[in-house]
């Protein structure tokens, strides 16, 4: 079993990074780019709202804090947005600290009306604030700039290669975590908090790591749409749709899964682009009959995501045998 | 002058609260008895003020008139929304319900742009068009409507949960589905009966919004943030703290416009609701 | 990666190879919100835009545009036009994408769109890294020709024109008319990029010309109710209400004004939710005496036939008149069409280096112009901006008063006296 | 003798006007086994919380090897060596058994891989070695009490409070569930036992604590608290004693 998903990952990996090399279409490198960035942004989301249980819907004022950070370290100040990614992330993991604080404390549906609650104040202030570009947003500076600049003309390949390493980058630390002692008390936070803290685990402290975690790793994809994009402004980065999008794209795939959050982005940006492509044209709303209705449909027979359709019927390994413990 | 001002954007806080209300106590309701966050509610919301808008502009009658049968008509959309879908994932985790009333949200705002297109619509005339006037102040006559009507919709609902036995049916499941079940109440009936009273309520204020609002398919959108607020400001379930939470947030909404910036008012509101939750986690009248 | 670029080469070298041959075909992309909000007016421009396409690809000389009737460009040997549209759903990142398709894809000539100001940011950024001509005719941000770009190009003036004719408006009233001078201006704008940057520049302009701002409320979209926001412009007693809002707002706030009886001397709107139909239709009386700024309107077809003609054509197919924003659209596909003609190529550079020097005439457009003639940043320098007036219901042409079919009723009748 | 293991004193806890456990006090050394008993509503649960530190007391001592403890949060007093099960089983559904086995013992071994050791020596000591891979929510009631059990055990405590483990199992795992408190005794561990199954605290305790409406009514080894006439009273209500002499 776990040898077969290894094997799959390494061939999708292999397929991923092949995969600008077998097509010159710019529709499809873009389709593509827009698929990892979309996975990526619900890898990291899944690290809070997945493993912990903590559903955020306020997500997008992390992405927002990426996004402008780095656009204001390099359009104010020169800095490379290498440096605005990683300063971004440092901001978003800040703002989820003091987010976390108060709002750790709420339960289930309390903690992601918070999290909205949060997400349009964010929003609603940089709105209002001429530092921040107000309404307007930003733009950045076009020209082609080499990789430290972060901005490519040229060829779609760079932020391929970027969007592509940026979502390996965040799956990996899913990984890790999942893997270590941190992943193991996330989910005994999200199944049982009170039998967890009897064990001996912190619930601000995990529910912390995992929050600066989700969040740092949201606004690094936040500055990756910057970079991309070359454009920012409170609508596009810091809308509560986005937070249900970048929810929405974990749920679908399957939460607190590895691999459901990519699945989840790339049967979400196919259902999108499909049914845009198909329908949007005519003007009446049917590609949002479409796509509200296979939601609905997802929803209703495939509850645990998309992933559950690969590991629901999958049969653990069986235990070794042994002697039957008896009592004396 | 001043004081004048001060008290008609109080009295016009008051008057928007209590339809903010209207709209809230149907999600909570949805919510108390099943646990589920219908983000579909305004979409229930902007049915009523189509239905109200289409017997207007094909029969010419007056959304007043003709809100029993907006009223009908939604409590039927409500029982066939939990019917078709809601049933099937009423076990499902929170998550996956969330994501099906999102569907759901979307599909409705499709549905009413390919039928009705995307443009905005109103009822330019109707029986409750005019002032009333009283010392100074003057409200227009829908929104005092409007509020009357969900004053007197949200007595009724609340009435009917305290005083009759279908109501202490619903309340019984809405508190412990097992212990209801043992008790031979049927939750599948009630479940579908709290999905109806819920489209209704929102109906009911879809109804007497038309006579002074716009409609369009995104209509639900607008007023969906501060219901949920309300719901939770008040405490999931709680009808009687999502009313109250209506009137707390009308005022806050309206005076905090007019005494601060309109560009914050929102953010007045929604930081009004972690202060609470801070102190109440459970919302002012929610269950601890 | 070797492969890759050989694989690019080969591309290339076909799309090389189909500009050479395919000369009877000039292919425009054409990016426009025809889902979500602003469906409605996104199929507007997308019909104008295709009358006007295949006017140039007809033969039918009777509208008198100079390119309408040519049978195709004949700087191109009659190579026809063909129009490509794309969907942005009003989404920045969308618009990039699609433009981004539209240029790979379709190997498009040059592009046209955008209608939304955050929309046409991103699709012509793209257009501009990939250097392929990007041509605006309805976005009004002053921003968007700030750019220093060399791509772009922008025939509709914009907001700063707009706001200047709105004070142009107020002296010549005094001047020409003998109208007091009203002093108090209040500002009421939806706190967006369109009406943060609009009242900014009243702003500006208003201390300029000796106004005093009284109040300056933006609010933001949408919302519920707009009490609050039309309470604090009350109190703050202005003459004048200069107002930049969508449609759902302009009607809230108007009937919010009724409600609250709050009247100011004039309500000076800057266009959008103003000069919409369903503005008039739901205001009824109401809505009368509402003045706007325009670009277009269709009483301008008394004095200039060639308003009227048009007008007609789009009655005819789609049973509806032209307004401000898909007149607009008209004339941004001929003002394309005149630079590729011009070019006598569909090479970018060659399109780029036409549309520098267009100069056409104002008697050769539908718009009430001066004509079409870019400036070093891509802004049209000849635009200009009318007036209207809402009156018995319709939107009459009440400045410049050499194109006014109507004069203008001021102060506003108090609402109880219509 | 040096410091008893656990010490309270007064210990007293309050809900708005409802007092639930009032000046109740006891020690307990290392090793030993007490019995903590008493009708419904005794307050023997609101005890065991605030023990644990899921309910602060609203006044009193808790001592642990001398140190105060009370109002520490659980995960605090867990690390001191205190762990516990609950009334109501909270196993940790989405994970295996061994899985839910390795949380408690990341306490002391945050490496996986020693957890996993550790977790599947205590299985094997807990009798459920043989269900490590299966889901735990595959258990049936009594396993599922065991598992509970065994989790806290993985902590590596020096007290164990147990809240009624036995409830709701049949004679014969009443039995087991005894012979296996028994050896955890063995290990030096002690345990604080809430139990309605007297047939299962009385042999094992070593000490009993009698609460009737929050207080101390009782304290001794088992044989004389099960004549102890307050408690009969209790337990049985005021009519039995009263036809006597």
């Amino acid at each position: 079993m776990r040898r077969g998903g290894t094997a799959l990952a390494l061939l999708g990996l292999a397929a991923a990074v092949a995969f600008p090399l077998l097509t010159t279409r710019v529709t499809w490198q873009n389709a593509a780019i827009l698929m990892m960035m979309t996975a990526q942004l619900g890898v990291a989301w899944n690290i809070l709202g997945g493993y912990a249980g903590q559903v955020s819907l306020g997500h997008a004022a992390f992405f927002g804090a990426g996004a402008y950070v780095s656009t204001l370290l390099s359009v104010k100040l020169g800095v490379s947005p290498w440096l605005g990614m990683g300063a971004g992330a440092v901001v978003a993991a800040g703002l989820g600290v003091l987010v976390g604080t108060p709002c750790f404390r709420l339960k289930g549906h309390y903690f992601a009306m918070a999290t909205i609650a949060v997400g349009e104040i964010v929003q609603a202030l940089v709105n209002g604030s001429d530092a921040l570009g107000g309404a307007v947003g930003f733009n950045l500076p076009l020209g082609e700039t080499g990789f430290w600049g972060f901005v490519f003309n040229r060829s779609k390949l760079p932020y391929y290669y970027i969007a592509l390493g940026l979502l390996l980058a965040t799956v990996g630390v899913n990984w890790i975590v999942n893997r270590s002692h941190v992943g193991y008390y996330l989910r005994a936070i999200k199944d049982e908090p009170d039998a967890a803290r009897s064990l001996g685990v912190s619930l601000t402290r995990y529910k912390m790591i995992a929050m600066i975690l989700s969040a740092g790793l949201t606004a690094m994809g936040g500055t990756l749409y910057a970079q991309k994009e070359l454009f920012i402004d409170p609508g596009s980065t810091l809308s509560t749709s986005l937070s249900i999008k970048i929810a929405l794209v974990a749920i679908l795939g399957g939460a607190g899964t590895l691999w459901g959050p990519v699945l989840g982005a790339v049967v979400l940006t196919a259902i999108e682009e499909a049914t845009r492509i198909a329908f949007g044209g005519t003007g009446r709303g049917t590609d949002l009959v479409v796509y509200g209705a296979l939601l609905v449909v997802i929803a209703v027979f495939q509850p645990s995501g998309i992933a559950g359709l690969f590991t629901r019927r999958a049969p653990r390994p069986p235990a070794p045998p042994e002697p039957e413990a008896r009592f004396p | 002058m001043t004081v004048e001002l001060l008290l008609q954007t109080l009295l016009s806080g008051i008057l928007f609260g209590l339809v903010y209300a209207l709209v809230a106590i149907g999600l909570t309701l949805i919510f108390g008895v099943m646990d589920i966050v219908n983000f579909a509610h305004g979409e229930f919301l902007m049915f009523g003020m189509y239905a109200a808008f289409w017997a207007f502009a094909l029969w010419g009658l007056d959304p007043i008139v003709t809100l029993p049968l907006t009223t009908l008509l939604l409590f039927a959309v409500g029982v066939a929304v939990y019917r078709l879908v809601i049933r099937r994932i009423t076990d499902a985790p929170m998550l996956s319900q969330i994501f099906a009333t999102f569907g759901l949200m979307i599909f409705f705002r499709g549905l009413a742009q390919y039928l009705w297109k995307p443009d905005f619509r109103s009822v330019d005339h109707t029986i409750v068009a005019g002032k009333v006037a009283f010392a100074g102040l003057q409200f227009g006559l829908p929104q005092v409507v409007a509020a009357g009507g969900a004053v007197l919709t949200t007595a009724a609902v609340w009435a009917f949960l305290r005083f009759t036995r279908l109501g202490a049916a619903l309340e019984a499941t809405a508190a412990d589905k097992e212990a209801a079940a043992l008790m031979g109440i049927d939750a599948q009936k009630m479940f579908a009966l709290a999905w109806g009273i819920g489209a209704a309520c929102a109906g009911v204020a879809g109804a007497l919004l038309a006579t002074y609002y716009p409609i369009f398919p995104e209509v639900g959108s607008t007023f969906i943030l501060v219901a949920f607020v309300l719901v939770a400001l008040g405490g999931f379930g709680s009808v009687v703290g999502a009313f109250w939470a209506g009137i707390l947030v009308g005022i806050v909404e309206v005076m905090g416009g007019f005494l601060w910036d309109p560009a914050y008012k929102m953010v007045l509101v929604l930081s009004l609701y972690l202060i609470v939750v801070w102190f109440r986690p459970q919302g002012l009248m929610g269950k601890a | 990666m070797t492969r890759s670029v050989r694989a690019l080469a080969a591309i290339a070298a076909l799309a090389l190879s189909l500009g050479a041959s395919a000369q009877e075909e000039i292919r425009i992309g054409v990016i426009y919100p025809l889902t979500g909000a602003a469906a409605s007016t996104g199929i507007e421009l997308k019909n104008a835009a295709q009358l006007a396409a295949d006017l140039i690809n007809g033969t039918d000389k009777s509208l008198g545009l100079s390119l309408a009737g040519a049978g195709g460009l004949p700087g191109l040997k009659g190579a026809k036009i063909k129009l490509i549209f794309a969907d942005h759903q009003g989404n920045p990142q969308v618009g990039a994408t699609e433009a981004e398709r539209l240029i790979a894809e379709h190997k498009v000539a040059a592009l046209q769109g955008a209608y939304f100001s955050t929309v046409t940011t991103t699709a012509s950024q793209v257009a501009e890294r990939n250097g392929v001509p990007f041509l605006n005719a309805d976005s009004s941000s002053p921003a968007l020709t700030q750019r220093g770009f060399k791509w772009f190009f922008r025939t509709t003036p914009h907001d700063e024109l707009f706001v200047q004719n709105a004070f142009e408006f107020l002296r010549d009233l005094q001047k020409k008319k003998g109208i007091a001078q009203p002093r108090r201006i209040a500002i009421f704008a939806e706190n967006t990029e369109f009406g943060t940057g609009a009242a900014k520049l009243q702003e500006r302009y208003a201390k300029e010309n000796g106004y005093e701002i009284v109040e300056k409320v933006l609010y933001p979209p949408k919302g519920t109710q707009l009490t609050s926001e039309v309470q604090k412009l009350k109190a703050s007693r202005p003459d004048i209400v200069m107002q930049s809002s969508y449609l759902g707002d302009a009607i809230l706030s108007m009937k919010t004004y009724k409600d609250l009886g709050f009247l100011p001397t004039a309500l000076l709107a800057n266009d959008a939710g103003f000069n919409d139909s369903e503005f008039l239709k739901t205001m009824g009386k109401d809505g009368n005496f509402v003045i706007s700024r325009e670009v277009w309107a269709l009483d301008l077809g008394v004095k200039k036939p060639v308003i009227a003609k048009a007008n007609a054509l789009l009655q005819a197919r789609h049973g509806v008149n032209f307004n401000g924003n898909s007149a607009r659209a008209f004339t941004g596909v001929f003002a394309l069409a005149d630079a590729i003609n011009r070019a006598g190529s569909t090479k970018p550079e060659a399109i780029q280096k036409a549309l520098q020097a267009t100069n056409i005439p104002g008697a050769d457009l539908i718009m009430p112009w001066g004509g079409i003639q870019f400036d070093a940043t891509g802004q049209n320098t000849k635009g200009a901006g009318i007036i209207v007036q809402v009156q018995d219901g319709k939107y009459a042409t009440v400045w410049p008063f050499d194109l006014a079919s109507r004069d203008v009723i001021w102060p506003m009748p108090s609402w109880d006296k219509r | 003798m040096s410091a008893p293991l656990l010490e309270v004193r007064g210990l007293t806890k309050r809900f708005g006007g409802l007092t639930a456990n009032e000046d109740v006090g006891f020690t307990l050394r290392e090793g030993e086994i007490m019995g903590l008993i008493g009708p419904n509503g005794a307050g023997k649960t609101t005890v065991f919380n605030a023990l644990a530190g899921f309910f602060p007391p609203t006044s009193g001592t808790i001592l642990l090897d001398g140190a105060p403890v009370e109002g520490l949060p659980p995960e605090a007093i867990a690390a001191r060596g205190v762990a516990r099960t609950f009334q109501i089983v909270r196993i940790f559904r989405s994970m295996t058994v061994l899985e839910n086995v390795m949380v408690g013992a990341m306490l002391r071994h945050r490496a996986v891989p020693k957890a996993a050791v550790v977790a599947r020596e205590t299985l094997d000591f807990t009798g459920l070695g043989r269900r490590a891979h299966d889901p735990a929510a595959q258990l049936t009631v009594a396993e599922q009490k065991r598992l509970e059990l065994t989790r806290a055990l993985a902590t590596g405590p020096r007290l164990l409070l147990l809240d009624e483990v036995m409830a709701g199992l049949t004679a014969s795992e009443v039995q087991e569930a005894v012979e296996l408190v028994k050896r955890i005794r063995d290990r030096g561990i002690a345990c604080v036992v809430v139990e309605h199954v007297m047939e299962g605290i009385m042999p094992i305790a070593d000490r009993m604590v009698v609460l009737e409406n929050g207080r101390k009514i009782a304290e001794g080894p088992p044989a004389a608290i099960s004549v102890d006439p307050n408690v009969i009273r209790a337990y049985l209500g005021e009519g039995y004693l009263a036809p006597g002499p």
